[in-house]
């Protein structure tokens, strides 16, 4: 494929997948530091 | 015996006090039915071809509304806490349940779609194995309703529904089949035979799962 | 033998374990599968040769391809966990179905979306319905069935046995499914459009193929790495270890 | 005779209450208090035989009949009180002259073809109360009776728990009022 060449097919496949696994990644993320840090918050008070 | 007996009577009594139980699916079956014709074309050719489907799509979707009764309520009321304290077999009352949830909900709209032979323009000799697919198939249907029932007791979760259109797949395919083939003068008892013995196999089988859920409530 | 892999039955069981192992991997397999899929993508995209029948649009493949078969993967790998669950009452098993199932719903719905996409192009049409879509959509169900019944029980205990009841549902019903949705296809007109066609794929394809496959697979490691600890850090907030180890970090 | 040893009942990982062992004789009345979420009801359900997975023992000496009422009633809303009690499946056979003295005691009378949906919750409880009575079970689990009556009520159900001792029966109930009778205390408090 050129570089220059912009086929919308490909490029909306490679958007929602990319999308999605950046969801997959910090979706969890988000979990564990919520969880972690609701413990800290906890000992502080 | 007498213990089963009472708890059939009492179902029944309530089914039939609840008027939305049965009144509820024959009003969808007939709204649906009428408006097939309207939404998708009122020509007898057109509508002769799709109607086997239609009319079973129809029996299953109104179904699909009614499963949740079957628990939902004894969930709220505690009634199911009293049915496991009895200490009785709780898959012939699951059963029990299952036979009064099935006449109330689907034997109404199984007499009604012989109607809706006419307002289809489904052939005549169409009738005779859309009545038998639907006496023996629905009651698979009402099983697989029974299950997801007692998987989501009381809430409403997506998980029902979820569960209900791929399981009850090979039913309609069998279903809307024996119909289509009675139409093009296919000896259709095969279909038929092999719904008998999906609901056969199926009945222990779910019955024993759908009892396994309801008890997961109670952990 | 037997007592190592007894030995490594009885660890992975273990939060405290996981956890502290799941930590210290996370970071390596992260950064390599992400790099593998990007490396497999840029490959794919841009160096690979053109498909002579279907031109460029067939670089969907390095997608649509490792979505679908990881998607499958990931159902079979659950259907065993809930196998364990409901036989050895494995904690860390239910652990895994309810982390695992949200990746396999994202992966088939990747596969469902991309495969449309991939398909008008090509077929001229967005979906076919032959065995092989229904049974992923039919999958796709199975993954949002086990996603929703998560909620429905108070105890965690129940909720995992229900959703590894489903799971079992799902393994069983999945090829009738297929089968019947074949057998209906065959009696029906046959299909105008057949999706069947296995061209065989030449080694420049190939290679970057496989590599993609390779790093979704271990993107799936990663994140279901991730969404395990996201679900035993959940559940066990209110246990020592988990408070000593999040204070100390 | 009931008898528990060191039965402990687990909420997930959390414990509600552990190492509970006791001896239930017969011909008597026990009284499970203890402070919200100390496990009454838990307790209650789990003789009753609702929750199965207990840890420890549960035994008795010979077969006995149970009957429980929870805090939810188990009554259907488009059954009138009447037909509650007839088929209510904890009861054996019993004839509608029992069903009618009953409600009459209990001045429900006026009340007993009305369907539930339209009674009021201390109306529902005597509507429970009434199967209660009609019951002749050998063990009886209660859940809080004594919430939502009037003291006409209260006056009357102790009545009946005399009746039914007298009977040889035995009465596990909750509540979580210590004062003012004198049933054997079982603090559940003790075991958490």
């Amino acid at each position: 494929m050129d570089f220059g060449e912009f086929n919308i097919h490909i490029w909306s496949v490679v958007s929602i997948m990319g999308f999605i696994c950046l969801l997959l990644i910090f979706l969890p993320l988000a979990k564990i530091r919520k969880n972690e840090s609701k413990i800290k918050n906890n000992e502080k008070t | 015996m007498i213990y089963f007996t009472k708890i059939l009577k009492k179902e029944f009594l309530i089914y039939s006090r609840k008027s939305s139980s049965f009144i509820g699916p024959v009003v969808f079956f007939l709204i649906s039915i009428s408006l097939y014709p309207i939404g998708i074309s009122n020509d007898p050719d057109i509508l002769k071809n799709l109607a086997p489907g239609l009319i079973w799509i129809t029996v299953l979707l109104s179904t699909l509304i009614s499963f949740q009764n079957i628990f939902s309520e004894d969930y709220e009321d505690g009634s199911i806490e009293l049915l496991l304290a009895s200490g009785q077999n709780l898959s012939l009352i699951v059963l029990i349940k299952i036979f009064v949830n099935w006449v109330f909900s689907c034997l109404p709209i199984i007499i009604l779609s012989v109607f809706s032979v006419f307002l289809l323009y489904l052939p005549l000799e169409g009738l005779k194995p859309l009545i038998i697919s639907l006496l023996i198939g629905t009651p698979t249907i009402c099983l697989f309703g029974a299950l997801a029932g007692a998987l989501s007791l009381g809430k409403n979760s997506i998980t029902g529904p979820a569960l209900m259109l791929p399981l009850s797949l090979p039913v309609l395919i069998l279903g809307t089949q024996a119909i289509n083939y009675s139409l093009n003068d296919i000896n259709f008892s095969s279909n038929i035979l092999l719904l008998t013995a999906i609901l056969i196999f199926l009945l222990p089988i779910i019955l024993f799962a759908s009892v396994g859920a309801l008890k997961l409530h109670f952990n | 033998m037997f007592q190592i892999l007894k030995n490594f039955y009885h660890k992975l069981g273990s939060y405290p374990w996981f956890y502290k192992i799941s930590g210290k991997v996370i970071p390596f397999v992260g950064v390599f599968s992400i790099s593998l899929i990007v490396i497999s993508s840029i490959w794919g995209l841009f160096f690979s040769p053109t498909d002579a029948v279907q031109g460029d649009v067939y670089r969907i493949i390095y997608f649509h391809v490792p979505a679908v078969s990881v998607s499958q993967v990931i159902y079979y790998s659950i259907s065993v966990a809930a196998a364990v669950f409901l036989i050895w009452r494995m904690k860390m098993a239910g652990v895994y179905i309810k982390s695992l199932a949200p990746i396999g719903a994202a992966f088939t719905f990747i596969g469902l979306l991309s495969g449309a996409i991939w398909g008008q192009p090509t077929w001229g049409t967005w979906w076919v319905w032959d065995a092989r879509l229904t049974s992923t959509l039919v999958l796709f169900l199975f993954y949002l069935a086990i996603i929703g019944m998560q909620s429905t029980f108070a105890s965690r205990k129940s909720a995992d046995t229900a959703v590894s009841i489903i799971t079992l549902i799902g393994v069983v019903n999945l090829p009738i499914v297929k089968k019947s949705v074949d057998w209906w296809n065959t009696l029906h007109q046959p299909a105008s459009i057949s999706i069947s066609g296995e061209s065989s794929i030449s080694s420049e394809m190939l290679i970057p193929l496989l590599l993609s496959i390779l790093g979704v697979y271990l993107f799936v490691f990663f994140t279901g790495l991730l969404f395990m600890r996201a679900e035993i850090s959940t559940r066990e907030q209110n246990k020592e270890w988990f408070k000593k180890l999040s204070s100390n970090n | 005779m009931l008898k528990t040893a060191n039965l402990s009942y687990k909420f997930d990982d959390k414990y509600i209450f552990s190492n509970l062992s006791f001896e239930f004789a017969n011909d008597s009345v026990f009284k499970l208090v203890g402070d919200n979420g100390s496990g009454k009801s838990t307790l209650l359900k789990i003789l009753s035989g609702i929750y199965k997975n207990y840890e420890g023992y549960l035994s008795s000496s010979e077969d006995y009949l149970v009957f429980y009422s929870g805090h939810k009633t188990g009554l259907k809303n488009n059954l009138s009180a009447r037909e509650n009690i007839y088929f209510d499946i904890r009861l054996s056979k019993i004839s509608h002259s029992q069903i009618n003295s009953a409600l009459k005691q209990l001045d429900l009378i006026d009340y007993s073809d009305i369907q539930s949906a339209y009674l009021s919750e201390g109306q529902k409880r005597k509507i429970n109360i009434a199967s209660f009575m009609l019951s002749t079970a050998d063990l009886y689990l209660l859940d809080e009776p004594f919430n939502n009556l009037d003291r006409k009520t209260t006056d009357f159900l102790q009545e009946i728990f005399d009746m039914k001792i007298n009977a040889g029966a035995k009465i596990i109930f909750s509540s979580h009022d210590r004062s003012n009778d004198d049933f054997p205390l079982i603090d559940m408090n003790l075991f958490n």
